[in-house]
């Protein structure tokens, strides 16, 4: 198969759950040979959620773990031992990345201390996913999706809409491990960027990634009113004043559209035949608009309802107006859109069977992304790995099974 | 698939390794239904014991475990954790029966003493194998089958043919968990003892098993020796019994000889062509052998090393003497005795595939020994008990999943 | 036997009670089976002849007393009854058919088929009692090529490849702890296969026959070595203490004469806590030993260091300092210590019984206690013929003439 | 010493993109160190540039603007006009990566498509970032944040039980991480090129990049045919576990349990009272069957504290906890300030203004390269003159043409 963007670049990843392995994920579908470093017995954490076939519990059936850990090989390792450590050294001193995301103090305490494994292999980058980052007051803090998420800001913007007293319901977290994608994301770009640069300077680097920064980094329009216009946002319906796109029910489902903006408006009164309302002075330019806004969210509802969803998106769509449908992922994944970019891919799994996948979210014209095999099972490459790279025996492996090592 | 003598009896096992599991199993085989339970992630330590398949270490494929848990009913369960401790009690109240050998302080400290537990269910018969029993100095020692089978006096005096200078070698552990499996034996066969006492009461036993004990009790003869002749056990070769049983080198191989009593020696002197040495006082009955044995054995030796191993065994055997091959077990696994009684059987496991494994030691004419399923898998049967039996939901067991109860 | 269910109040019987088993057994192996039924509480009635005394009776009498008991005997013979019938006798046997209408196991563990040349195959047994339950022990099974080989644990062991494992590396192969392992094992299978049929017998009115094999049984205890050769066509050799995958794992020299201490470490954290308890010798540091796996590459050396730090120790002295850390440790006990054993004093497992002959003696208890019922029925090992008196006259309600009479024709003899 | 260089020291990138996921794409390669020129034209701006003016005097900054285009630099072509086209051809000559976002082929349109950039310069990346694909049938749709979150299925998952849906965090969720999934595919293909000489198109999906993001939901569909709905703060397994209101107006604390040994230190930190003693929580399973009574329970605990009493009472007994801050908190928060997320950058006509940086270090490295905002065309003397080599006459020329505008 033609070379991928990453193809030759050797990552080990020492991570659990999401953040961590989400990064690995990204560097391995593009191609990087990603060596999972799971615990022994339970393995990643992410083995142990859902979704799981028929909701019945298997470590090597999560369709979180599936989705996360496709095209990496899979060892076990307990690094906590005096063997296991030895092993991390190694596979460290052969890698050109290391993505973990372990407690900071952990990481000290076990002897992989960035200063420690540069000595060890100077070109190594290392990445590391933490919820508050390597520094500062809260570096140590126990964390999750949740928590990183309420400390990011998000949570409080999240809109509490739909619901009785909106002021009375608690700030809200994304769905799923929001915080987690964006922190192994942000760690992607991150380690990319260090790898680049120790092509140049042939020396490796340590990558500190804030899950909490990473999260108020989406937030920087938020932050730059904050700083600049010195706005605030209270969590009233979601939409903040003067974001003039909202959803709107139709006769038979709901549509998300955008008019606020002038040309929008203009192309979107002409849609719905330009009905007199739209002449009153209340909606003549985006600022008044705003500020009447729930007038004109009224009235145009009022036209929406009286047609199906998919009247209300041709009309858009025709006048080019953005509208789509609020779907449901069961829809996404049934639209024409995703069968026409091959958005799903089927990877077959020794224990989960065939199922379908969201493939990478963009295309490489050159370098395609690409499944070479599916999530590892627990272990799978201990063998691949340890003895015919690491040169163990397999009497040996025995040894480090028995002995709880591997 | 036919009635089994057990096949009413319900069986709680909550043991790892070899001494309970093997309990179980010697159950199991008989029809009883074992339900193992099992640590969430590393499962039975068994499962990282050899041999493996081409050397592989892989948690469903090592021998051992094979082996000792086919026939059972397999779930992970956390016991530590509370919800664990909840699901445990239920399983409990529908066993007939519970194996456990866990330290009795751990056993008591986790609340499942046999106090408790019989309050769960009156009726219950707990088997409790351990290291040095409930009671006693030592009840809280640690143990392994080393420790065990010196600990019982097997060691000291399992003989030491062939090294230079005895008394410079250690006492000898026997080969292949022996030390386990009796305990395992002996703890199935006092189980159902305390199922027979149940019959006329009604209630339960608890049955305070020592590995220890059952290990001594194999030495009772050399006891016995010991307590009333004084007989000197000593570690040299004259733990043997000079002139009755004996190791006998030929062209080709070892053999293994007995004459037990005169008639044995007469007709064995006789296959041997009534050698004069053999005529003379020195041999006349079995006290002089025993002092004269060293010649006498050579003199044997000089004619055994003139004949292959099976002429030697032919003869004897033809004068009812009895005398066999020293075998490997790859001679056993192809003996035509064997293959003619059936003993060895091919089980099919989803990961480990075809193997041989021993079959029954005995057979019950109307109640045979059975293959009904392999070893399961960690966890196989997590649905069918908790859900199928015990009526959790299947999101209560994603939701224990990811709590890591199971 | 009493159906289920009873009240509280019979909680002090034995499991067994009303169990009455006919036994041919003798030597070690047969005798170790209704031994264990004995002991359950099963009345076992022991038959035996002048012409055909259990060959241990006679055998190993190191110290002549005028009884026809020795230790080894006794060792395996107490809790029974003994009787003598000359089964060469037609009236012997007609005698055994009476006694079989009225018991629940018949057990023999002949060279061949003796039974069967006697007419008291399970056929017969089943026909004068269908729920008798009858358990044949054998060498190599009663059926199959070697059906009438009369066999002896170390050929049982020999044959199914115990010998060959067991000793030390180089050495040569020999039976088990000196002799009778096969015969130990196979008899509590044995008891464990009766047990099994009972309980059927209990849900369907049905007996049945139990054919056992011991090699069959040392082939079952060897499952690792023989699932290693079936899996990956290996054939293991001897390996003495040493164990496949934890080091350090042996028996190490004490201070006393002829003392030594077993050892076993299985991970990093006892690894650790060994150390400490040897109060860290600079050598414990050596980079050989860091980890698992080296200590388990360079065990040569470990053991030799180990054992210049016990050799300064008494054995129960290094057990007690290890295991308060949780290392796993124990003495290597000979037999006078087995029976000195302070832990197996303290839990009764020695009794000391009046054994006339012996006198009062300390014999080896079984391995067996139930938290609610009394320790078990350790009566005397019978004389030969003790208990003519109870079969015959109590059992089979014989007069005193016709037992006279029957011994004068030495069918009861 | 050589670990301060930058990663993108060298590379120089051709911006056409707006509003805010293209924006934040090069503006992360910006701050890594390429020379980003931002193209624009006064008939063309950035739309952003005239959102929420408010105190700035600068009438093409926004405060939007300013926190999306920070360390590139701005010059104006007008691309309706062919000699526009032709020096942005120039520019594309001496350069390595072009993006853009438009809603539709108008790269094409203007000539200027991945078949003819490849030929102005072979190894050229061209990074194109759309709401649905630059294939398919919505390739010539525009689209928002909001419409690919609705489209993606989010806005179906983000909420309240039984809530209606709605974007996440109200707006630019997909914007920003489909824009960070752009600057990762852009690396790559660098890599790459670095490797065997090759460049390559990258075409974004927004819609993918919501999918992306949404794994266990639309694995749960492919799975087992089962939609999922809005779960609010709640986890599959954890309980307690959500966001519980504290002393203040409208303030609130995250709390999230995920074993006994946590609960038990949780009763602990509160005093033990009575209630946590009950059946009804007594384990995980039941803590989890019963979290909304639980929920009630911990909401009066927690209401009698601030979310930073809380907060640091739980932390410190090792249970995972953190204020929900609002936007002025995080503005404020002393560990972002400690760790120095924000950069303080002299915005021409605001003044100094702390700005979300990136949200990593380079541990004992350079920490990126951080400019103010351009204004529109600030720097077309740079990008004419000092790049294209033309003369004041030449460029002068060019101004009245309207090509530069």
């Amino acid at each position: 198969m033609s070379g991928q963007a990453l193809s030759g670049l050797k990552v080990v990843e020492w991570s659990d759950f999401v953040s961590g392995p989400y990064c690995g994920k990204l560097l391995a579908d593009l191609g990087a040979e990603v060596i999972k470093v799971e615990r022994p017995g339970t393995g990643d954490k992410a083995r142990s959620y859902g979704p799981f076939p028929q909701d019945i519990p298997h470590p090597e059936k999560s369709g979180l773990f599936l989705y996360l850990n496709t095209n990496k090989l899979g060892v076990t390792l307990d690094v906590r031992t005096a063997t296991g450590a030895q092993i991390l050294s190694k596979l460290v001193e052969q890698a050109d990345v290391l993505v973990e995301n372990n407690p900071p103090r952990e990481v000290e305490e076990l002897g992989f201390a960035y200063k420690r494994l540069s000595e060890i292999n100077p070109r190594l980058v290392m990445a590391s996913i933490t919820p508050f980052g390597q520094t500062g007051p809260y570096r140590d803090y126990r964390s999750c999706d949740l928590i990183s998420f309420n400390a990011s800001g998000l949570a409080f913007v999240n809109p509490s809409d739909g619901v009785e007293d909106p002021e009375g319901q608690p700030p809200l977290k994304g769905p799923g491990h929001q915080g987690d994608f964006v922190a192994g994301l942000s760690g992607a770009v991150a380690t990319m960027a260090a790898v680049l640069t120790s092509r140049v300077t042939g020396s490796g680097q340590h990558v500190d990634v804030s899950e909490q920064e990473a999260l108020a980094s989406i937030m920087r329009s938020y932050l730059g009113l904050h700083a600049i216009e010195a706005m605030t946002w209270k969590r009233l319906k979601g939409s903040i004043p003067g974001m003039v796109s909202d959803k709107y029910h139709c006769a038979d489902g709901m549509v998300y559209l955008l008019c606020g903006q002038d040309r929008f408006w203009a192309q979107w009164m002409k849609a719905m035949g330009d009905p007199d309302w739209a002449q009153n002075e209340l909606f003549q330019d985006r600022i008044s608009r705003r500020e009447n806004w729930d007038a004109a969210k009224a009235m145009i509802e009022e036209w929406t309802r009286e047609r199906t969803v998919e009247e209300v998106v041709r009309t858009a769509d025709a006048s080019r107006v953005p509208c789509r449908p609020i779907n449901t992922v069961k829809a996404l994944a049934n639209s024409e859109l995703a069968a026409a970019r091959d958005y799903f891919v089927d990877v077959d799994h020794k224990e989960a069977g065939t199922v379908k996948y969201p493939v990478g979210p963009f295309k490489l014209s050159q370098t395609p992304w690409r499944v070479q095999r599916p999530a590892p099972l627990l272990g799978e490459h201990n063998e691949e790995v340890y003895c015919n790279r690491l040169g163990y025996t397999r009497q040996e492996l025995t040894v480090m099974r028995a002995g709880g090592v591997i | 698939m036919s009635m089994q003598a057990l096949s009413s009896l319900k069986i709680v096992e909550w043991a790892e390794g070899v001494p309970g599991p093997y309990c179980g199993k010697l159950l199991a085989d008989l029809g009883a239904e074992v339900t193992k339970v099992e640590m969430p992630g590393c499962g039975d330590r068994a499962r990282k014991r050899g041999p493996f398949p081409d050397d592989i270490p892989h948690p469903e494929r090592s021998g051992t475990f094979l082996y000792l848990n086919t026939n059972k009913l397999g779930v992970t369960l956390d016991v530590r954790s509370r919800t664990g401790a909840e699901v445990f009690k239920r399983l409990i109240e529908g066993a007939d029966i519970l194996i456990e050998n866990h330290p009795p302080s751990d056993v008591a400290r986790l609340g499942f003493s046999y106090e408790n537990l019989k309050k769960v269910n009156p009726a219950l018969v707990m088997t409790s194998i351990t290291a040095f029993g409930q009671t006693g100095p030592y009840c809280d020692y640690s143990t392994c089958n080393l420790v065990s089978f010196h600990a019982s006096g097997m060691a000291y005096i399992n003989p030491s043919d062939g090294v230079d200078d005895i008394e410079q070698e250690p006492p000898l552990m026997g080969p292949a968990n022996q030390g386990d499996l009796v305990a395992g034996l002996t703890g199935a066969l006092t189980t159902m003892s305390a199922v027979f006492a149940r019959r006329m009461t009604g209630l339960g036993q608890h049955v305070d098993l020592s590995q220890q004990e059952a290990l001594v009790s194999m030495t009772r003869h050399q006891l016995g020796n010991y307590t009333v002749e004084q007989f000197p056990w000593l570690r040299a070769k004259e733990a043997r019994r000079p002139g009755v049983s004996e190791v006998y080198r030929c062209s080709n191989g070892l053999v293994y000889l007995i004459c037990n009593d005169e008639r044995m020696w007469e007709r064995w002197v006789e296959a041997m062509g009534n050698p004069e040495w053999a005529m003379t006082e020195l041999f006349a009955d079995r006290a002089l052998r025993r002092e004269n044995w060293d010649a006498g054995k050579a003199m044997v030796e000089e004619w055994t090393m003139e004949r292959t191993v099976e002429e030697v065994v032919r003869l004897a055997e033809a004068s009812r003497v009895p005398c066999k091959a020293i075998n490997t077990v790859r001679e056993s696994v192809h003996s035509e005795l064997l293959a003619d009684r059936g003993h060895f059987v091919d089980i099919h496991h989803g990961e480990a595939g075809n193997i041989t494994y021993p079959g029954a030691p005995y057979k019950l004419s109307r109640t045979p020994w059975q293959v009904n399923r392999p070893a399961p898998l960690l966890g196989e049967h997590n649905e069918e008990v908790y859900c199928g039996r015990l009526g959790f939901t299947r999101q209560d067991l994603t939701v224990m999943r990811a709590q890591g109860v199971i | 036997m009493s159906t289920g269910g009873g009240t509280q109040n019979t909680v002090q019987k034995l499991p067994l009670e009303g169990i009455r088993v006919i036994d041919f057994t003798a030597v070690w192996a047969g005798p170790h089976v209704t031994q264990w039924l004995a002991v359950m509480g099963a009345e076992v009635i022991k038959i035996e002849s002048r012409l055909r005394p259990d060959m241990i009776r006679a055998y190993w009498n190191l110290q002549s007393t005028g009884h026809s008991i020795n230790s080894e005997f006794a060792e395996f013979n107490y809790g029974k009854k003994g009787c003598t019938l000359n089964m060469t006798q037609p009236r012997a046997r007609e005698i055994v058919r009476e006694l079989v209408g009225i018991s629940d196991v018949v057990t023999e563990n002949f060279g061949g088929a003796v039974m069967d040349r006697w007419g008291l195959g399970y056929a017969e047994l089943a026909a004068i009692k269908p729920d008798i339950i009858m358990y044949a022990g054998s060498g190599f099974g009663r059926t199959g090529p070697y059906k009438e080989f009369p066999a002896f644990a170390g050929i049982a062991e020999a044959f199914a490849g115990l010998c060959h494992l067991n000793g030390y590396p180089g050495g040569d192969p020999r039976p088990m702890a000196t002799f009778g392992y096969a015969d130990v094992t196979s008899a509590e299978h044995g008891a464990l296969a009766i047990l099994a049929a009972l309980h059927h017998r209990e849900e369907t009115g049905e007996g049945q026959y139990i054919d056992l094999s011991m090699t069959e049984v040392v082939s079952s205890l060897l499952f690792q070595p023989i699932m290693d050769y079936t899996m990956n066509g290996r054939v293991q050799g001897r390996q003495g203490n040493r164990d496949s995958v934890m080091a350090p794992h042996s028996c190490y020299r004490c201070r006393g004469d002829d003392e030594w201490v077993a050892i076993a470490v299985s991970s990093d954290e006892e690894w650790r806590s060994f150390c400490d308890a040897m109060g860290n010798p600079a050598w414990t540091g050596d980079e050989r030993f860091r980890d698992a796996l080296g200590r388990w590459r360079n065990q040569d050396e470990l053991d030799a260091l180990i054992g210049d730090w016990t050799r300064n120790h008494a054995h129960y002295e290094v057990a007690e300092m290890l295991q308060r850390v949780g290392v796993m440790a124990g003495p290597s006990l000979k037999m006078e210590e087995v029976i000195q054993d302070r832990h197996l004093r303290e839990r009764g497992f020695h009794l000391d019984v009046d054994q006339p002959g012996l006198g009062t003696w300390c014999l080896a208890a079984l391995p067996w206690r139930l938290s609610d019922v009394p320790p078990g029925n350790y009566e005397h090992a019978p004389e030969l013929g003790e208990h003519n008196e109870y079969v015959f006259g109590e059992l089979l309600s014989m007069s005193a003439e016709e037992i006279a009479r029957l011994e004068e024709e030495q069918v009861i003899y | 010493m050589s670990t301060q260089k930058l990663p993108l020291e060298g590379v120089r990138v051709v911006d056409f993109t707006a509003i805010w996921a293209g924006p934040h794409v090069t503006q992360w390669l910006a701050v890594m160190g390429a020379d980003v020129i931002k193209i624009e034209s006064n008939i063309r701006p950035d739309a952003e540039r005239a959102a929420f003016i408010r105190t700035t005097t600068e009438p093409t900054m926004s405060a939007v603007f300013a926190a999306l285009n920070y360390a590139k630099k701005a010059c104006t072509l007008n691309m309706t006009n062919p000699k526009g086209r032709d020096l942005a051809r120039e520019i594309i000559k001496v350069s390595d990566v072009v993006a853009e976002n438009f809603g539709g082929a108008v790269m094409d349109r203007w000539g200027l498509g991945y078949p003819e950039l490849k030929r102005l310069k072979s190894d050229i990346i061209l990074y194109s970032g759309s709401g649905f694909g630059r294939t398919g049938p919505y390739s010539e749709l525009p689209a928002f944040a909001g419409i690919v979150e609705a489209l993606g299925g989010m806005c179906l998952l983000n909420g309240y039980l039984g809530s209606e849906p709605l974007p996440m965090a109200t707006r630019g969720y997909a914007d920003l991480t489909s824009a960070q999934h752009g600057a990762y595919a852009i690396l790559a293909a660098l890599y790459h090129r670095s490797k065997t000489g090759e460049g390559q198109h990258i075409d974004l999906s927004m819609t993918e990049v919501v999918g992306a993001l949404l794994p266990e939901a639309i694995m749960d569909y492919t799975m087992n045919d089962r939609v999922p709905r809005p779960q609010g703060n709640r986890d599959v397994a954890m309980a307690p576990h959500g966001c519980y209101r504290c002393q203040g107006d409208d303030e609130w604390v995250a709390i999230a349990i995920s074993n006994d040994e946590e609960w038990r230190a949780f009763c602990n930190a509160m005093g033990n009272p009575e209630w946590t003693n009950e059946d009804r929580f007594r384990d995980g399973l039941s803590r989890w069957k019963n979290q909304e009574e639980l929920d009630q329970l911990v909401g009066e605990w927690t209401g009698n504290r601030t979310r930073f009493e809380a907060t640091d009472i739980l932390q410190k007994a090792g249970v995972m906890a953190g204020p929900s801050l609002k936007v002025e908190d995080v503005a404020h928060d002393p560990h972002l300030a400690e760790r120095g997320f924000f950069v303080e950058l002299d915005q021409p006509g605001i003044g100094v203004l702390p700005m979300a940086g990136l949200p990593w270090k380079v541990v004992d490295g350079p920490r990126g390269d951080y400019e103010h905002s351009p204004a529109l065309g600030e720097h077309n003397d740079y990008v004419f003159k000092e790049l294209l080599k033309m003369s004041d006459e030449e460029m002068a020329r060019l101004q009245e043409e309207e090509a530069i505008l």
